[in-house]
């Protein structure tokens, strides 16, 4: 799951979500349908509080790079929106074909291409870019799927480490890229959309500072980029758009700027004055400005879905009793903390599954007990439950952001309700910068609310579910919702995962179910975009895959 | 300046040595007490309107603030309860001012507002208090000893001075409360909530103390080159009186003006960095009440809410300048030469 | 900073021609028997002058019914003890006291022109031009940021129309004028680079740029030294037998006025209490309060005797005694029948048949007085 | 000549006079200048000073402001430790003496300053402030100070009951008074009257000098009296001394120096002395105009140091300096080349 | 007066090295784990000693300083996962979550700060002096007391609210960003207009007390009635004898003010989303980029210093008296 770059971190590793399609359309060719009433022309501003760390592709992870990279690089497949629904479609290669063993996928480029510097696309650029993807040391906040099911991916370190010979993948003739796999991945191709498999030529591979200004393939290339303060986009002339189903090249330019105030950021979007009326904030609207979206305003916010859940994580294996992880969930002030993190049926809607709404699979089954996300917790009930238990005066610790007052307050709340419940809690505080690192770290001493504490889909199918997190491996990963050691359900969980994706679809809301009745996470929210947008931004629809404005149809209404 | 008594006398030419003693019965003769100029300032002090009012709200925030268990208890309400019920879905109060919230509640949480305004007084005044102390003391004992004993003891004080104002304050006050912390032996993974909020308001005191000394030092320094330089220093000498005497008997006592002036300005000042290192998130924690951080978490709501804003805005810009208009009138007080 | 300058030491005088003499004789002035221009029109006039300034105490009485005169070409000293007034008084001829904060009343002409509620425009072309002042302390007066050329020039061209390059001339000469060495160097200069007589001297460049008729000079020479002070006290009245202008002079020091004046105004507590030709008032004069400040003064000469002080201190401003200001301190106060000291103020009134020698004392011929019991204790 | 030691510390030799200055220097560093001016600068504030003051004496000090007056006195008082020579108080060298071995002679030397403003403490009390010399020394047994500081306030013409007033209550003429009871607290054998009386009026000036006269009668005190004003030197003072330029020029007996000034700074500054005579028929006395002004104490003229303004200088005035010695004729010594009487009478005849 | 100057220049660099040794020990030395904060969530082992090898955080701390100013001096490499950064002298270090050396991020945060202060600076400067002077010339009148009381009161309210208050209402102003002075000045003060009158309304307020007071006193010296007395006009008594003699009091408390200001500018940034020292601290702060913390500090200290000391030869150029000593 793609954790957000969001700083409000007991939110986590953020993300939003609701029902998206594995659609494909392996067909799809270019140039992408005219969205309606597009106009050419002007700058797309862009605002936000949260500042993407880096733009290297193979470094980008998060939502918001991803999105922006949506721009500037072309991978060899993509998401196109269509009707607000995303559809796989072939970019610079196609959709692949897979050998009988499953373990080799063939992708063959579609056409030629450019780089913005009029230079030619080339297969081995393909090949460069994953081989590049294993410096993981150097990039270490990019995707790692590669690591585990490409073939030798757990010994190649990269190209600066490794040199050229990787076995993992090869090319073959001008335009055919063989990736060989460690283990059956149906869903390479949804994989293959992240930046970190655009085409990279090896010569112009600057490595740290190839962020400072990556080779464009898409509509879009680098002006200006400033890190962590703001980025400029000019048209790349050498982008042809008959060869690309998914993006647009509507605007002239693109402005993008972090930092600041959320609330003024977004309230001076709601109220496009001047030039503000051409920009977008993308950080998902305060509450507190909920009551201005009436009337003519009401149009200017952009709703569409996205792919997170929110849970509170328990370590089964520090809090093996699974009658006090229910006595926790018994006690576990769903509404007050909801409340207090401001969500809101805008931006979120109460969790009860594990795999989201969007999720092909997802089954809203009955929830389980005291695990449907809304509540406001029993006391009494749980403190019965633990008595019973004889586990009174049991304690429960986490981490939480001392430096932000939400968290502290959410933290608080929690603490409160789980006192009265008859635990012992210990809430330790730290930095922001410190709780990455904390609540990543399964040996400190804490045994709930350990990282990830929010998922999101990296392409939209169980498969970036449960085995990323419920495996026995994914405490290794640190992925871990509960840290099961659990070889039965690892093997059930590989079982579903082997299967086709059509196949596979409809075994996961069983699982899901089994899951959550062990009482690893208590399932909280699930997230929705609702972001606002200046009344001269045209084009806007919700990407569902990253929960964010879907950036390649946006143009200026003037 | 003038004497305040005139007393002319006469006595028959040549006996003159005693020209001064004897009052004449013809003067009118004005009424004579015993003050001090201190007690003079706190006269004229008292005699200005403006000044009374100024402590009088000063006070009122004093009183406000150590009986804020007693006002909320009259409230009947308290800082930490959350009062969800009353807030609507998108976490907005569904109350205003009520009988039983006074100040209204919190959007989101529901804590009940005017508990948290009067106990929110505490933590500005006592870190304002504390630190503006801690300063005058430091201040004042560097400023003596730079002035009075010069030579490389003023030399080394003033570098360091120099140095502490040349620090960008804030940027260290942002910095340090995680170093203080850690130094203080708060491992971050046993520290707890209380140890948290204890030991943020000792790193607040702390920082702004060692960055607020500095400007006082600089002005008693200043103050004590040109009193040092008075004869009465030399006199003191004269007849033998030892140095820590004349430092602490003879000129301190002149110092109490610049001091009580430097203070009531520094006060105002310390109780918006308070707010203000609250607002960046490297002050107080929650569930601290705080003024500060009040206001940080209100922002946001300044349109959908503004009460929720603007009472601890108002509150701390009318005391500050209470506080500042104080400070005037105690200069104004104090130097002679003004005459309203 | 100190006034390391060569220029400031002046030059050792030239000897080489005169070496047969072996002693050579110093440069001696004696003053010229004053010659008084006796009849002339009186060009500036004080008339029954009021100032007060109100306070949060009170209203301070500075100047209380105050009249004299003086023609042209004559020389008035006026003195009295610290806070009589005198300041306060010769500022208001100047029109310098802050309209808002003073309350002026009575008259000033000054050649005619009356000066009591003058307008701002009428008296920046009066000030500077028709009267100038000069203050006691030339280090504060003269502004610290501007060069003397400057602050001269400024006071030219203020009624001038010239050019900048001719009133720095004007400038460098009138320096030259007042005895300052090497002035076309000097007119560049900072106040602090002067010593505190070329300061002074500077200062009275200033006021004469404009040739005023009226010179009023405050104090200009309490904070020099005596043998600098003799140089200006030289230089003031040169200058104002070159430009024949009317000087008031106020000073604490009774030997100064001996040297400089024609008239004395003694002043006691805001208010004129004797008023004549100077050799008259040092000489024989007939209120208690100048006898006091004569019999005060040590001498530098004759054999020293015990001095007699008055006792006591000035009165109060904001509470003057009832009566005569001074009876409080008077020793002759038991000499006037019916306590008419404490109950009456006495006129000032004509003594004598000197001319215009008037005296504010209820006392019955004090002359006798005088020369019967104050004259033997002068030292 | 023997030498005693009191209990208090003090020690003297018997038959030594009872303050004597040998060839005192006291150069201060000047301000601004440094790296870019050649070598470092010094002020010669007071330049090879020698004088002696019997007990019960009065020594009048005069010259021009900036001479080196007030650093001589405080020279003496040991506010200032002398770049060279000796002090010797009692034939005891008092020079380079450490803080606490001099504070018994503290005690004895006094000072009295010229600001009757600021040399008194505007937070003390009039008690505190006469007092201090009293508490400082323990010269009074506990519960005595109060009683002992009105004996002084009513010696000095003050109401004794002004014990609790501060300074500021008072005229500049008393408050001169308070310096002069703290003065006189400490018991001393010498007082160092630093211009006391040139900031007052003349009326309060007489008032005050009349009062150190009846001390000086009464209690026995030698003085150093510090002036520019040369008639309240000769008005109080047995023998006189003339600075000019940190230098000492000349020194007599009052009526010699005064009548028969040997120096022709002497005579000038004399005749400056600007006189109210003249208006009672005394004939107008011939001033000497001094050319330009005092030259500055860091670079003062070689040789003699008044040779720039003298009428008499010659070419050995710029190279050798005049010792002070007495001369063939005339009381005083005198530190000149050409030293002799006036030749006229500059100082007016007494009527 | 170039001795002057010397010194100043000497005292100034000894603060900012001891400053930069004070930040070292401060950061680093403390019981921290910056290495662990920097190699984040998903940390190997060998990236983590990577990191702690490329920071010298296994040497002892005087190493650690003798290495961080041999940056500074001739700049240094760091390396990690096989690759090298290197990071020119002047070397501040170098920022692992940006992937830059803290120097690039800083040269291009000091100009927006620098021109938020100086614009700003100008501004109340010309302002409140003004303001202040004519409050000083009318003394006592309603216009004097409505000018000190709105300074009074936009003075108590504390910076950050006006600052929010002009961001939030103040939406006819141009949009705050940031270009380039040499890019497109027109642009830029455009662009910094709304934090100028930020930082100019409150910082007026408290100048026009301080030249009020300042100018007071100048108008009641004796030189001012020396000028009166000369016949010039008033307005010329008051702003060119009062004015000048007003004016270096309050260059002196300018000097002091810098750094007040600079703190300023911390919220100016934030609230106006500008791209200044302040955002980048705060930023720094919040991902515990560690070297840019540093940096930040210690660059922070040097534009303060170098402030301080053009404030210090401004005001020997402007008062004659000090040119000597
Ligand atoms: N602006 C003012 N406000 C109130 N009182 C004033 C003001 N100016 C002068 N005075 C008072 O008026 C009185 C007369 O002052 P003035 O300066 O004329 O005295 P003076 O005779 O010149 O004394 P000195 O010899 O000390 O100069 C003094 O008591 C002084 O305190
Ligand atoms: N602490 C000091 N540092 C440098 N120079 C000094 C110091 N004290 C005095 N001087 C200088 O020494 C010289 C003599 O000063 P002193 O005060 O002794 O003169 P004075 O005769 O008392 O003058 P006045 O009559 O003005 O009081 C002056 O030039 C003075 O500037
Ligand atoms: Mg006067
Ligand atoms: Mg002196």
């Amino acid at each position: 799951g793609s954790p957000s770059s969001k700083n409000d971190t007991d939110k986590g590793d953020t993300g939003k979500l609701q029902a998206q399609q594995a659609a494909t359309d392996p067909n799809a060719k270019g140039p992408a349908a005219e969205v309606a009433g597009a106009k050419k022309g002007g700058t797309i501003t862009i605002v936000a509080q949260t500042t993407p760390s880096t733009l290297d592709p193979t470094d980008t992870y998060y939502t918001d790079s991803n999105e922006i990279e949506k721009l500037t690089f072309r991978t060899p497949t993509q998401y196109d929106i269509r009707d607000g629904q995303p559809v796989l479609v072939p970019d610079l290669t196609d959709l692949g074909t897979v050998s009988a063993d499953k373990l080799t996928w063939t992708f063959k480029m579609t056409g030629t291409f450019k780089y913005e510097d009029g230079t030619d696309v080339k297969v081995e650029d393909l090949a460069y870019a994953i081989k590049r993807s294993f410096a993981h040391d150097v990039y270490p906040n990019g995707p790692a799927y590669q690591l585990s099911y490409f073939k030798d991916g757990d010994k190649y370190k990269g190209p600066y480490a490794d040199g050229d010979n990787y076995s993992g993948v090869e090319t073959q003739g001008t335009d055919t890229l063989i990736i060989h796999l460690a283990k059956p991945f149906a869903d390479l191709p949804f994989y293959l959309t992240f930046p970190a498999f655009t085409p990279i030529p090896k010569a112009k591979d600057t490595k740290q500072d190839y962020k400072n200004h990556p080779l464009s393939t898409g509509p879009y290339m680098f002006d200006q980029y400033v890190p962590g303060t703001s980025l400029t986009l000019k048209k790349n002339p050498n982008w042809d758009p008959n060869t690309d189903p998914a993006r647009h090249q509507y605007a002239d330019a693109w402005s993008f700027k972090w930092g600041g105030e959320l609330v003024t950021l977004q309230q001076k979007v709601l109220n496009s004055a001047g030039d503000d009326a051409n920009s977008l904030a993308y950080d998902e609207v305060d509450a507190s400005l909920i009551p201005q979206l009436t009337g003519d305003k009401a149009n200017q916010l952009v709703k569409g879905e996205s792919p997170c859940l929110y849970t509170f994580n328990m370590d089964t294996r520090k809090i093996t009793d699974i009658n006090i992880r229910k006595a926790i969930a018994k006690a576990y002030p769903y509404d007050a903390l909801s409340k207090a993190n401001g969500n809101n049926d805008y931006t979120s809607e109460p969790a009860s599954t594990i795999l989201p709404p969007g999720v092909p699979g997802h089954t809203k089954y009955t929830p389980l007990p005291d695990l449907a996300g809304t509540g406001a917790g029993d006391p009494a009930g749980a403190k019965k439950i633990l008595t019973d238990a004889g586990k009174l005066g049991f304690e429960i610790s986490w981490y939480y952001d001392n430096t932000k007052p939400i968290p502290q307050q959410i933290s608080n709340i929690r603490a409160d309700a789980l006192t009265k419940a008859g635990f012992k809690v210990k809430a330790i505080g730290v930095a922001t910068a410190d709780l990455r690192s904390k609540v990543g770290d399964y040996d400190a001493p804490v045994n709930t609310g350990q990282a990830p504490r929010g998922w999101c889909s990296d392409w939209p199918t169980g498969s970036s579910w449960l085995p990323v997190l419920f495996e026995s491996k994914s405490i290794a990963e640190g992925q871990s919702w509960g840290m099961l050691q659990d070889p039965a359900l690892d093997k059930k969980i590989e079982d579903v995962a082997n299967l086709p994706t059509d196949q596979a679809t409809g075994k996961w809301a069983a699982l899901d179910q089994e899951i959550m009745g062990m009482y690893v996470a208590l399932p909280w929210y699930y997230t929705k975009m609702a972001v606002v947008a200046g009344t001269n931004i045209g084009g806007a629809v919700g990407d569902a895959t990253v929960g964010m404005p879907f950036f390649p149809d946006m143009y200026l209404k003037s | 300046m003038e004497p305040l008594i005139e007393e002319a006398a006469l006595e028959p030419k040549g006996a003159s040595i005693d020209a001064m003693t004897a009052p004449t019965g013809d003067l009118k003769k004005v009424e004579t007490r015993h003050k001090s100029p201190t007690q003079i300032a706190l006269a004229r002090l008292r005699k200005d309107r403006l000044a009374m009012v100024c402590l009088g709200i000063f006070i009122f925030f004093i009183l406000i603030a150590v009986f804020a268990p007693l006002l909320a208890k009259l409230e009947g309400q308290d800082t930490t309860t959350l009062h969800q019920d009353l807030i609507d879905e998108y976490g907005f109060p569904t109350i205003s001012f009520t009988s039983e919230h006074w100040f209204g509640i919190e959007p989101r949480l529901g804590r009940d507002l005017f508990a948290r305004f009067v106990y929110g007084a505490r933590p500005s005044l006592i870190v304002a208090i504390s630190v503006t102390f801690i300063t005058a003391v430091i201040g004042v004992c560097m400023g003596l000893l730079s002035g009075f004993l010069g030579g490389w003891i003023d030399r080394v004080i003033s570098w360091v001075i120099d140095f502490v104002l040349s620090l960008p304050y804030l940027l260290f006050a942002i910095a340090a409360p995680a170093v203080i912390l850690s130094v203080m032996g708060d491992n971050p993974t046993e520290a707890d909530v209380s140890q948290v909020t204890r030991s943020r308001f000792i790193a607040l005191i702390l920082v702004l103390s060692f960055f607020g000394w500095a400007s006082l030092a600089r002005l008693i320094r200043g103050e004590v080159l040109s009193l040092r330089e008075r004869e009465f220093i030399a006199a003191a000498r004269v007849l033998g009186v030892p140095t820590h005497k004349v430092l602490f008997k003879e000129l301190l006592p002149n110092l109490v003006a610049p001091i009580i002036i430097a203070t009531s300005l520094a006060l105002p000042t310390y109780i918006v960095a308070e707010a203000g290192l609250t607002f960046l998130g490297v002050g107080l924690v929650e569930p601290t009440p705080s003024w500060g951080l009040t206001i940080s978490n209100a922002t946001t709501y300044y349109r959908a809410d503004p009460l929720y804003l603007w009472l601890p805005v108002l509150a701390i810009s009318i005391l500050v300048l209470a506080l500042s208009l104080l400070g005037d009138s105690i200069r104004d007080a104090f130097d002679p030469r003004t005459r309203r | 900073m100190s006034d390391i300058d060569p220029t400031t030491t002046p030059s050792v005088p030239q000897g080489g021609n005169m070496t047969e003499q072996t002693v050579r004789a110093p440069q001696t002035v004696t003053r010229a028997p004053r010659t008084r221009a006796e009849g002339e029109e009186a060009y500036l006039e004080v008339t029954d002058l009021h100032v007060q300034f109100p306070t949060a105490d009170g209203r301070v009485q500075a100047v209380q019914g105050l009249s004299y005169s003086l023609p042209l070409r004559r020389t008035l000293a006026i003195v009295g003890e610290s806070g009589s007034g005198k300041s306060v008084s010769s500022m208001a001829i100047l029109g310098l006291h802050d309209r808002k904060s003073t309350w002026i009343s009575g008259s000033i002409k000054v050649g005619g022109k009356e000066v009591v509620g003058m307008s701002e425009k009428d008296l920046m072309s009066y000030r500077g031009a028709d009267a100038a002042m000069i203050f006691q302390d030339p280090q504060s007066s003269l502004h610290p940021f501007f060069t003397i050329g400057d602050q001269i020039t400024e006071s030219y061209r203020a009624h001038h129309n010239v050019s900048k390059r001719a009133a720095k001339a004007r400038a460098v000469d009138m320096l030259g004028r007042v005895g300052i060495p090497n002035p076309s160097r000097r007119v560049d200069q900072y106040p602090h680079e002067f010593s505190g007589g070329m300061r002074q001297r500077a200062m009275i460049a200033m006021a004469l740029v404009n040739d005023p008729k009226l010179l009023i000079a405050d104090e200009p020479t309490t904070a020099l030294d005596v043998t600098v002070q003799a140089q200006i006290l030289d230089l003031i009245a040169d200058l104002q037998r070159d430009f024949g202008s009317a000087v008031v002079f106020i000073t604490h020091d009774l030997g100064v006025v001996a040297e400089i004046a024609d008239d004395i105004l003694v002043m006691y507590g805001g208010n004129a209490v004797e008023h004549g030709p100077v050799e008259k008032i040092l000489g024989a004069p007939l209120h208690p309060y100048s006898w006091g400040l004569l019999e005060s003064i040590p001498a530098v000469s004759g054999t020293p005797g015990p001095l007699h002080p008055i006792p006591g201190s000035p009165p109060s401003l904001l509470a003057m005694p009832s009566g005569c200001a001074f009876h409080p301190r008077c020793e002759f106060r038991d000499r006037v029948g019916g306590d008419l000291c404490r109950t009456l103020k006495p006129e000032l009134i004509p003594r004598t048949a000197d001319q215009g020698r008037t005296s504010r004392c209820h006392l019955k011929e004090p002359d006798k007085v005088f020369e019967t019991e104050v004259l033997p204790r002068l030292p | 000549m023997t030498t005693t030691t009191e209990k208090s510390g003090i020690k003297r030799v018997e038959g030594a006079p009872l303050l004597e200055l040998n060839d005192v220097k006291m150069h201060f560093r000047a301000k601004g200048e440094g790296l870019l001016a050649r070598g470092t600068k010094w002020v010669q504030a007071v330049d090879g000073v020698s004088l002696s003051v019997q007990p019960g004496e009065t020594l009048g000090l005069v010259g021009e402001s900036g001479c080196g007056k007030s650093t001589t006195a405080r020279l003496i008082t040991r506010l200032l430790e002398p770049t060279a020579g000796e002090i010797k108080y009692q034939g005891v060298d008092i020079a380079h003496m450490s803080e606490r071995k001099l504070r018994p002679y503290r005690r004895e030397i006094q000072l009295i300053f010229q600001d009757p403003y600021s040399s008194l403490n505007p937070r003390h009390t009039v008690g505190t402030i006469v007092g201090t010399a009293l508490r400082t020394h323990g010269m009074v047994p506990k519960g005595g100070e109060l009683k002992r500081v009105q004996e002084l306030l009513e010696v000095v013409g003050l109401n004794p009951e002004h014990y609790n007033r501060y300074p500021h209550e008072f005229s500049g003429g008393q408050r001169q008074r308070i310096g002069i009871a703290r003065a006189l607290a400490a018991r001393p054998k010498i007082i160092v009257a630093d211009e006391p009386v040139s900031a007052l009026d003349v009326s309060i000036q007489a008032q005050v000098m009349n009062l150190l006269e009846n001390l000086r009668k009464e209690l026995g005190i030698a003085f150093v009296f510090i002036a520019h004003d040369l008639g309240v030197v000769r008005h109080f003072c047995d023998r006189v001394a003339v600075m000019y330029l940190g230098r000492m020029v000349e020194e007599g007996p009052r009526d010699a120096l005064y009548e028969t000034p040997q120096h022709p700074y002497t005579q000038a500054l004399l005749s400056a002395v600007p006189d109210i005579g003249v208006v009672r028929g005394v004939p107008p006395k011939h001033r000497i105009r001094l050319v330009g002004d005092v030259p500055s104490p860091v670079d003062p003229p070689s040789g003699c140091r008044f040779r720039t303004r003298c009428w008499k200088a010659e070419d050995i005035c710029a190279t050798a300096d005049p010792a002070l010695e007495r001369k063939p004729v005339g009381d005083t010594v005198v530190a000149c080349h050409f030293a002799e009487p006036p030749v006229e009478s500059i100082v007016a005849e007494a009527v | 007066m170039l001795l002057y100057i010397l010194r100043r220049v000497i005292s100034a660099i000894s603060v900012v090295i001891v400053t930069v040794v004070c930040s070292f020990l401060l950061f680093f030395a403390a019981p921290h784990d910056p290495a662990g904060v920097i190699c984040g969530p998903k940390c190997t082992p060998e990236r983590l000693k990577d990191i702690t090898n490329s920071l010298n955080l296994d040497q002892p701390v005087v190493e650690q300083i003798g290495l961080y100013f041999k940056g500074i001096v001739v700049g240094r490499d760091y390396s990690a996962g096989g690759v090298t950064r290197h990071c020119d002298a002047p070397c501040l270090g170098y920022s692992y979550i940006l992937g830059v050396p803290v120097t690039d991020l800083l040269a291009r945060a000091v100009p927006v700060t620098l021109s938020i202060v100086i614009g700003g600076a100008t501004i109340y400067l010309c302002f409140g002096v003004l303001i202040g002077t004519i409050a000083a010339r009318v003394r006592g009148t309603t216009l004097d007391k409505a000018a000190v009381g709105t300074s009074l009161v936009i003075g108590s309210v504390p910076y950050f609210i006006v600052a929010l208050v002009i961001a939030l209402y103040a939406t006819f102003l141009p949009k705050s960003q940031y270009v380039s002075f040499f890019e497109n000045p027109f642009q830029w003060a455009a662009g910094l207009l709304a934090a100028w009158l930020c930082l100019g309304l409150t910082n007026s307020a408290q100048y026009t007390r301080y030249s009020r007071a300042s100018m007071i006193e100048a108008l009641g010296q004796d030189f001012t009635r020396t000028a009166r007395s000369k016949g010039i006009s008033e307005r010329r008594v008051v702003y060119r004898h009062g004015l000048r003699a007003a004016m270096t009091p309050v260059i002196t408390i300018f000097g002091v003010d810098v750094a007040y200001q600079l703190v300023n500018t911390i919220f100016t940034e934030r609230i106006f989303q500008l791209p200044g020292l302040g955002t980048r601290i705060i930023n720094a702060f919040n991902q515990y980029d560690l070297p840019v913390l540093m940096g930040g500090v210690i660059v922070g200290a040097t534009v303060l210093v170098v402030m301080n000391l053009v404030v210090d030869i401004l005001y020997t150029v402007l008062d004659p008296r000090v040119r000597l000593g």
